[in-house]
């Protein structure tokens, strides 16, 4: 297993002191994602998906539960951690250093590994769809779609061990979609990476991911292999997202 | 990211003009600023081009030095406030916590003397000269950059891309220097001119107040200062140093707020 | 005589053209979907009709008119008032386009002016609870905030609805309220709806009309059912094949190959050539002219050769824009901003 | 409750903020060389007779009970006596306050009555060419000009022309409220130059933020008029930056507008302060410099609570402060 | 004079225009308000006890409500005040005959007692002026209007010494039963009474209607505004805010130049500039009598004079110039050598290349001056730094530590009006102030106790101590202080004397007619 969540809650405090509001975003999820993985994740907004990316990411600390990357609790530097995962943050309009040219964002990754070769950029993003001309653009000289998609090669670049999407081709055309959810396929059959795969689109889930798990009000409320969920889910809410389709 | 405007860059060319200027002084042109050539108070004429000053000293080379005095101290300054507030800016923006508190405190502290009281306070105790007149405006201006800096770190720090820097295993001077600086940097260069402005204000208002360099250095505040004496009598006295310290300062904004446009990779919308 | 005519438009980008003779006729009434690569010009489009582009856009060539008047040449106030009285835009940021420092309700005013109704136009896109009026845009979910811009957009009921993505950011279920809300009141009001999106069997159920962009062109456009069913431009073909929703388990679906052009200028020839499978010599240098197939009109040298030689796996049965359930009105979750993301670098 | 929290909090930071203040300001005073004793008693006095004052003001005890002393004497609202004219200092920096008081708000109403506009209109006709070239050289102009020497032009130029306008009696607004106004306009004039300079600097900055937002393209493409778009959207939301700035330099003036009130001779608190450090009156100083800090804090209260009326996401209710 | 009865003619500055700078026109009808435009206020921790005061603003000030047994005319001339005649039985004694109905400004007539109480309050004071007054003896009541004065031995400065402001004369009565602190309150013989002040804001004073001496003062009332910026005092006089000022910066006159209705005029004074050299700063080069010297042959009074002041100030030896009697500065010893000297001396001292610090303090024209000296000093290869610093600062430093820190320093004495009196601050034993930074000369002592004895043949013993002075070089004159004083002759008719010794420019204020005032 390249994670595990392990009856993970976590708790907001939002507010000032003496009238705090407590809110469980999750509440005793447990998970794992496999290595060579994908494991999707649907469920309503407001559910807790990105929170329990963020958990995966060990960008927040459990209010309870444990969680392990790699069979290891997270290590107290985040820096022994370099290269290993990476993900695709929700908002494509700020996940890009609006100051920073696209092609040096998506080599950031590697100079933090101390990688200097650039070929791997303009491999990936070509891989993306993007020519090699769109390394010196900046972000807000490209479409919103554009922009998702650099986020994308940005995250695969160094081909790490486990990847976050969340919500990483909602902004994508039908094509490009494809293109894309090729694209993580096919390194996930290369590299064998872990993916935790969160989307709104549930044709886009079914297409990527190995196993899916629904959440609502901050619980799993169910986890079940694509094939099974998508022939006949189990839980009330499945159906009806499932429905919606 | 687009280029300087036109503005800015006659903004530009006037300040390099100045800074040549100063360093003629350097090599001589002009003529020694402390020798007395000639008879007080005269109009501009052969051998004082600029006419000559209550003591009797030309003042072409007065102004030449003053330039460069006035100029280099408050870059230095703003040089050192900028690196300062950028440092403690960022990092308690960016941290937040305790560390935070303690920068805002002693910000707010430093905040509550009015200004020209903290600049006479620090001429009194370090004694007056560069030095003192150096850390009363690093002083004077520190406070509002750090505060503004600050602001504009958190705002920076909530941003996903600092969030996939620190995901990728960057460390922490990286995503300050890569990341929260140059998304900050429009804050700091506006603020950079602002309180280069001050800068010379406050210099020149420590000279006023008889604080600022020591005799017989000129600087633009001290020339000024004199010059303002003699308004009806010798206009010539302000009027050499008063032109070139507007245009200085003038230069200096308008470059300031070319660079922040320049800075600011997103364009505004007209609203037509 | 059309609602909105969009004639051969350039628009050029410091170092891209993002629209490169594009061409679209939208009538009274009518609702018209424009999909397409990403990329493609669909949002430059999208600006240009209300001539809301960025400053760094400049128009080449071409001209939009609007109920007759050309969008680019008139002068501010009448500008201004084409687009008070004939145009609505909603974008796909719902929160982003609500100013954050008013409420709702005074917004909404503002768009009224005096004497107008508020609670009758949130009303209208089920938003009945008092609540939502003196609310301020950050305490709205992104499905309430939309469905607000949807009602400041309509309250003038304009001619034509310009609607850039604007479910993109919202859950599924959402998204279909805001959809249906969105075509209930324009079907009410007798307003044109210009979607620009990527969600092709929404535009297939909804959309009378789809236009397909493709570098920066309309390469075809023509009823939703036969564009998308029947495609008649080996693009439109190729992009409504590979619909990952439309997959069975476990099929690996075809991108279209190759990656779309970036220009700088004109395209010599037709900008799908490198990537289309009939591609012949002349596409590569000889720009298109405008073919009718079918019910279609088309961009493509072979459009007449290829008639119906191209398919599409999807087959939308175009249904009545569904009746609107009243939606449950979400209480209004005043959520508390989130934090600093706790970071340990 | 919320608000009962806020409050206490901000009295807390408050109370930190004054008493930090009172330390360095103390320290401060007490390096200075050249002791009160020497600078009062002038070159002649003997030794005796500077020991003698400086046990009659309690100088001779070490720095920390005296600055116990003070700080309890001041926490019960008695901030000493000048030592130079054996006044209250509390009593004298109330009957000044008012003179720097009237100037701060000339000042600052000019400031925001034209340099907001000012700076509105540069930003919304920033072009990346020319296009409010001119607003900007106008306030590029504003922060150049020394307040020294126009405070020195205007008084000579209108003390021999006098132009309607006096320059040089003040006359209190109690006694003749038109007299006063004529006599205060010029040192309020002077004193607004810079800071509707930086007003307008700030405002341009904020407003260029402003104007990349979606919903201005959004107001812009309903139809809203520019003046609208300014006036119900843009204004708000830009003035964070603004309020925070002109209360600053609220607080910066009412500290002391020192230059102005030398120039124009005005009896206000900045030339207390100023010529109570060039006499070591350490009450006068300490006093003055914690009024200063008082102000800046209050105003700092009101800038918060302002911005908060204004937005909405960063106000006292919110439950959230930037 | 010994044995003789002086009685000066009085009244003579009404009529006698040499040694006046303006006179008031007595045709003029008396009353209206006066407003009046200073640069400082008193600001004396003391208060405003007039023995205490040391500085010649409180002195001004306090002078408006203080009169003393004496006065000086403009020639120096001693001059009764509140004593209507003096005889001299001897050169040790001296006995005041008190003039009569003179009262306090409370209705209290001023009595013997007063006068002899004053006096003694004085020398039992710590004050600079109970030494100034000379080695008194002895102060005893002659009848109800005489006080008798005996000194240990002759004094010539003594009578110049009790027509200064400290020497006034006290309501000793009220002191005594404590109804009265001086400190705080005004009560003296003189023509006018406060009204109110404001420290640093403004006085007012009222007429005096129990003044002695009738038809004065000519004002009722006097508004005096402390003005710290010229700026502000000039704009005063221009708009008509002020009919009389006094000015600070040499040059004012032209800025004022044009102005209709202003007159300005330079009042020359018997205060002058020095030059204190530090000599007993540890390792100071200063300390050797050759480098003084040499600075002292080096610096060249005429061209301070001309640059830094002007041309409105005069050279000096220490006996102040414009005093009569003083000593001309053209022939000291330094004055006659040239730089070349100043180099040889220079270089017997192995100070070739000396370099040293000037401390001043920051208000005109002291850094113009200490610039004019940087640049003759320069001449004879000497580099001086200048430091500038604000008053409280500059004190600090100079006076502050024994031995004192600095290396150089400048800054100005009141000259007095009696040649001798100046002297006495060249022996720092006495003078206490300057025991920090000079050496005792001995030769140098004697020769100016034996200056101030004598009555006869004093102009030769005073030659003898500038001469002696300018060899010591511990503090070298320099030039003597213009003071500047602005009014406008359609508000105001004032009398000016050309010289002052005690710096008083309101001395004959309550001349001064009012023609109209705004
Ligand atoms: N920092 C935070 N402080 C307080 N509450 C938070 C914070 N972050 C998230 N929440 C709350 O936690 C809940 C879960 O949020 P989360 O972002 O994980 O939802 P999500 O499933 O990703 O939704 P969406 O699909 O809209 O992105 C929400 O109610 C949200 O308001
Ligand atoms: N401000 C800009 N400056 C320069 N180039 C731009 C700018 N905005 C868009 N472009 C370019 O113009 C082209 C068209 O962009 P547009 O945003 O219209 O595409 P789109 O069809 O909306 O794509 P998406 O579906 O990804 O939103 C793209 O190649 C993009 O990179
Ligand atoms: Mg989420
Ligand atoms: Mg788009």
């Amino acid at each position: 297993m390249i994670l595990e969540l392990d009856d993970v809650t976590v708790t907001f405090a939002a507010g000032p002191p003496l009238r705090r509001i407590h809110l469980d975003a999750m509440r005793h999820v447990t998970l794992q994602v496999a290595e060579g993985e994908t494991l999707g994740l649907v469920g309503e907004s407001g559910s807790g998906k990105t929170t329990t990316s963020h958990v995966a990411l060990g960008l927040r600390r459990p209010t309870s539960g444990t969680v392990r990357f790699d069979g290891r609790p997270f290590p107290k530097r985040r820096r022994e951690l370099a290269g290993r995962m990476q993900a695709v943050l929700q908002h494509p309009h700020w996940s890009l250093n609006p100051r920073m040219r696209v092609g040096a964002s998506v080599a950031e990754p590697l100079d933090v590994l101390g990688r200097t070769d650039r070929t791997a950029v303009t491999e990936m993003l070509e891989h993306v769809g993007l020519g090699a001309d769109f390394a010196d653009r900046y972000p807000h000289e490209l479409s919103g779609g554009q922009r998702q998609r650099v986020s994308i090669a940005r995250a695969l670049v160094t081909r790490p061990a486990f990847i976050v999407f969340d919500e990483a081709v909602s902004a994508l055309d039908v094509s490009v979609q494809v293109q894309i959810l090729n694209l993580i396929k096919d390194l996930q059959a290369e590299y064998g990476f872990g993916a935790l795969f969160i989307s709104h689109d549930l044709g886009a889930v079914r297409y990527v991911a190995d196993r899916i798990a629904v959440m609502r009000r901050g619980e799993v409320v169910e986890t079940a292999d694509t094939r099974t969920f998508y022939a006949g889910p189990s839980h009330e809410y499945s159906k009806q997202l499932l429905e919606a389709l | 990211m687009r280029r300087l405007d036109r503005l800015s860059i006659g903004g530009l060319a006037c300040l390099a003009v100045l800074v040549l200027f100063a360093l003629g002084s350097l090599v001589g042109a002009g003529g020694d600023p402390d020798a007395i050539v000639g008879p007080r108070l005269q109009p501009p004429g052969p051998g004082w081009w600029l006419g000559t000053d209550n003591l009797g000293r030309s003042v072409l080379p007065r102004v030449m030095e003053g330039v460069g005095t006035t100029l280099l101290l408050s870059s230095i300054a703003v040089l050192v406030t900028a690196v300062l507030s950028a440092a403690f800016g960022i990092l308690a923006g960016y941290r937040g916590g305790y560390l935070n508190e303690l920068v805002m405190r002693l910000v707010e502290v430093l905040y509550s003397f009015p200004a020209i009281v903290l600049a006479i306070l620090v001429a009194a105790v370090l004694g007056p000269g560069q030095t003192a007149a150096l850390a009363s405006i690093v002083l004077v201006t520190i406070p509002l950059m750090t505060r503004l800096v600050r602001a504009a770190a958190v705002a920076v720090a909530q941003r996903d891309y600092v969030t996939s820097a620190v995901i990728s295993g960057a460390r922490l001077p990286r995503v300050l220097v890569r990341h929260v600086l140059p998304n900050v940097a429009g804050t700091i260069a506006v603020q950079g001119t602002y309180a280069l402005s001050v800068g010379i204000a406050v210099e020149g208002g420590l000279s006023f107040l008889g604080f600022g360099v020591q005799p017989p250095q000129a600087s633009l505040g001290v020339l000024i200062q004199q010059g303002g004496t003699y308004m009806i009598a010798a206009p010539w006295l302000i009027l050499g140093p008063g032109v070139v310290l507007v245009a200085a300062i003038l230069a200096i904004n308008v470059v300031g707020d070319g660079l922040r446009d320049r800075l600011e990779p997103r364009e505004t919308r007209s609203l037509t | 005589m059309s609602l909105l005519s969009v004639r051969n438009l350039v628009i050029d980008y410091a170092r891209t053209r993002a629209l490169d003779g594009a061409g679209l006729e939208v009538a009274q009434g009518e609702s018209v979907g424009v999909v397409g690569e990403s990329g493609s010009g669909k949002s430059t489009l999208g600006s240009a009709v209300g001539r809301l582009l960025p400053r760094a856009a400049r128009r080449t060539e071409g001209e939009v008119l609007v109920a007759g008047e050309p969008v680019f040449d008139l002068p501010a106030a009448r500008l201004r008032h084409l687009r008070r009285k004939h145009l609505g835009f909603v974008f796909q940021d719902p929160i982003g386009s609500l100013d954050p420092t008013m409420r709702v309700g005074d917004q909404l005013r503002l768009v009224l002016g005096r004497g107008g109704d508020v609670r009758f136009h949130l009303g209208r896109v089920r938003l009945d609870d008092p609540r939502v009026l003196r609310a301020y845009p950050h305490q709205l979910s992104g499905g309430m905030a939309q469905r607000v811009a949807i009602a400041m957009a309509m309250a003038t009921s304009p001619d034509l609805l310009v609607a850039d993505e604007p479910t993109a950011a919202l859950d599924s279920q959402v998204r279909e309220e805001v959809s249906d809300v969105i075509f209930t009141l324009a079907a009410e009001a007798g307003t044109s709806i210009l979607w620009l999106s990527h969600d092709l069997p929404a535009v297939a159920r909804r959309c009378d009309r789809v236009a397909v962009m493709y570098g920066g062109r309309v390469v075809e456009s023509g009823p939703a059912a036969q564009v998308l069913g029947h495609p008649a431009h080996p693009y439109t073909a190729a992009l409504a094949r590979s619909a990952p929703a439309a997959a069975a388990h476990g099929v690996r679906l075809e991108p279209v190959p190759g990656r779309p052009p970036v220009l700088t200028g004109p395209s010599p020839g037709c900008a799908f050539a490198p990537r289309c499978a009939f591609a012949e010599d002349r596409c590569a240098h000889e720009r298109p002219a405008p073919v009718r197939v079918r019910e279609q009109d088309v961009l493509c040298h072979k459009a007449i050769e290829l008639e119906d030689r191209l398919t599409a796996p999807i087959e939308p049965a175009p249904i009545e824009p569904a009746p609107i359930e009243p939606a449950p009105i979400e209480p209004a979750p005043i959520e508390p901003a989130p934090n600093t993301t706790e970071v340990t670098a | 409750m919320r608000l009962l929290m806020w409050w206490s909090g901000r009295a807390l930071s408050s109370a930190a903020t004054l008493l930090g203040v009172s330390v360095l300001i103390f320290a401060a005073v007490r390096l200075m060389p050249g002791g009160f004793a020497e600078t009062v008693l002038g070159p002649f006095a003997t030794p005796e007779q500077k020991a003698e004052l400086a046990a009659r003001y309690g100088l001779d005890q070490p720095v920390f009970v005296q600055y116990g002393h003070w700080l309890a004497a001041v926490a019960g609202g008695d901030f000493g006596f000048s030592m130079i004219s054996r006044q209250p200092v509390g009593a004298e920096l109330l009957a000044r306050l008012p003179i720097t008081a009237e100037l701060t708000v000339l000042a600052v109403a000019a400031s925001v009555l034209l340099g907001v506009p000012l700076g509105v209109l540069t930003a919304v006709r920033a072009r990346p060419t020319g296009g409010g070239a001119a607003g900007r050289l106008l306030s590029g102009l504003g922060v150049s000009v020394p307040e020294f020497v126009l405070g020195s032009l205007v008084v000579f130029v209108f003390s021999r022309y006098a132009l309607g306008l006096q320059v040089g009696s003040w006359v209190p607004l109690t006694r003749d409220p038109a007299a006063n106004l004529a006599t205060m306009i010029l040192p309020a004039a002077v004193l607004s130059v810079f800071s509707i300079s930086v007003t307008a600097r700030t405002t341009r900055d904020a407003v260029m933020g402003v104007l990349v937002e979606p919903y201005v393209t959004a107001a812009v493409g309903r139809g809203e008029s520019p003046w609208s778009i300014v006036r119900h959207h843009i204004l708000r939301n830009a003035a964070t930056p603004v309020v925070t700035l002109i209360g600053t330099t609220t607080a910066y003036l009412l500290g002391g507008a020192l230059i102005v009130e030398h120039v124009f001779n005005l009896p206000g608190v900045g030339s207390y302060i100023v010529q109570a450090v060039g006499r070591r009156d350490y009450a006068v100083v300490q006093a003055g410099v914690l009024l200063a800090a008082g102000v800046f804090i209050v105003m700092n209260v009101l800038i918060d609570l302002l911005v908060g009326a204004i937005d909405p996401r960063l106000g006292v209710m919110a439950g959230r402060r930037a | 004079a010994t044995g003789t009865t002086t009685t000066p003619q009085a009244a003579a500055q009404e009529t006698a225009a040499p040694g006046f700078l303006a006179v008031a026109d007595q045709a003029l009808a008396p009353g209206g308000t006066l407003n009046l435009q200073v640069h400082i206020d008193s600001g004396a921790a003391t208060g405003y006890d007039p023995q205490l005061a040391d500085v010649a603003t409180t002195w001004q000030l306090l002078s408006l409500s203080y009169e003393t047994l004496v006065t000086v005319g403009p020639d120096f001339s001693v001059q009764p005040l509140l004593a209507e005649k003096w005889d001299t039985p001897d050169d040790r004694t001296y006995v005041f005959h008190l003039r009569k109905g003179v009262a306090f400004s409370n209705g209290r007539k001023m009595t013997a007692d007063d006068v002899v109480g004053s006096l003694k309050r004085l020398l039992a004071s710590k004050g600079v002026w109970a030494g100034q007054l000379g080695p008194v003896d002895e102060i005893v009541k002659d009848g109800d209007d005489r006080v008798k004065v005996t000194l240990k031995e002759p004094y010539t400065p003594f009578l110049a010494a009790l027509a200064n402001v400290p020497a006034a004369i006290l309501p000793m009565k009220e002191i005594g039963d404590k109804s009265v602190d001086p400190a705080t309150t005004l009560l003296g013989t003189g023509p006018y009474v406060v009204d109110n002040h404001r420290q640093d804001v403004s006085w007012t004073f009222k007429r005096n209607d129990t003044y002695w001496n009738q038809g004065k003062p000519a004002a009722d009332t006097l508004n005096i505004t402390i003005a710290p910026e010229e700026a502000a005092r000039i704009a005063a006089l221009q708009n008509g805010g002020a009919a009389l000022a006094t000015l600070g910066n040499v040059d004012s006159a032209s800025m004022l130049a044009g102005a209709k209705d202003v007159k300005v005029v330079t009042q020359a004074t018997t205060d002058f500039y020095y030059l204190m050299l530090n000599s007993l700063k540890p390792g100071s080069k200063l300390a050797d009598p050759k480098v003084r010297q040499a600075i002292n042959i080096a610096l060249d009074a005429q061209q301070i004079a001309d640059i830094a002041l002007g041309g409105k100030g005069k050279p000096t030896a220490i006996t102040p110039a414009g005093l009569p009697g003083s000593c001309d500065p053209a022939t000291l010893p330094s004055a006659a050598k040239s730089v070349e000297e100043a180099k040889k001396l220079l270089a017997e001292a192995g100070a070739e290349g000396l370099s040293f610090t000037l401390t001043i303090f920051n208000t005109e024209p002291a850094p113009a001056v200490a610039q004019v000296i940087q640049q003759n000093l320069q001449q004879a290869g000497i580099t001086v730094k200048i430091e500038q610093m604000d008053e409280a600062s500059w004190s600090g430093k100079v006076y502050g530590k024994a031995p004192a820190e600095f290396d150089a320093a400048l800054s100005w004495f009141a000259g007095y009006a009696d040649p001798g009196m100046v002297t006495k601050w060249w022996n720092p034993e006495t003078a206490g102030f300057n025991a920090g930074f000079m050496k005792p000369d001995k030769e140098l002592s004697t020769l100016i106790d034996a200056a101030n004895k004598q009555a006869e043949g004093r102009d030769e013993a005073l030659a003898q101590v500038c001469a002696k002075a300018d060899a010591d070089a511990q503090m070298i004159p320099l030039v003597t202080r213009p003071a500047t004083v602005a009014y406008r002759a359609d508000q105001l008719s004032p009398s000016l004397y050309a010289t002052e010794g005690y710096g008083n420019v309101l001395r004959l204020v309550a001349d001064a007619r009012v023609k109209k005032s705004r």
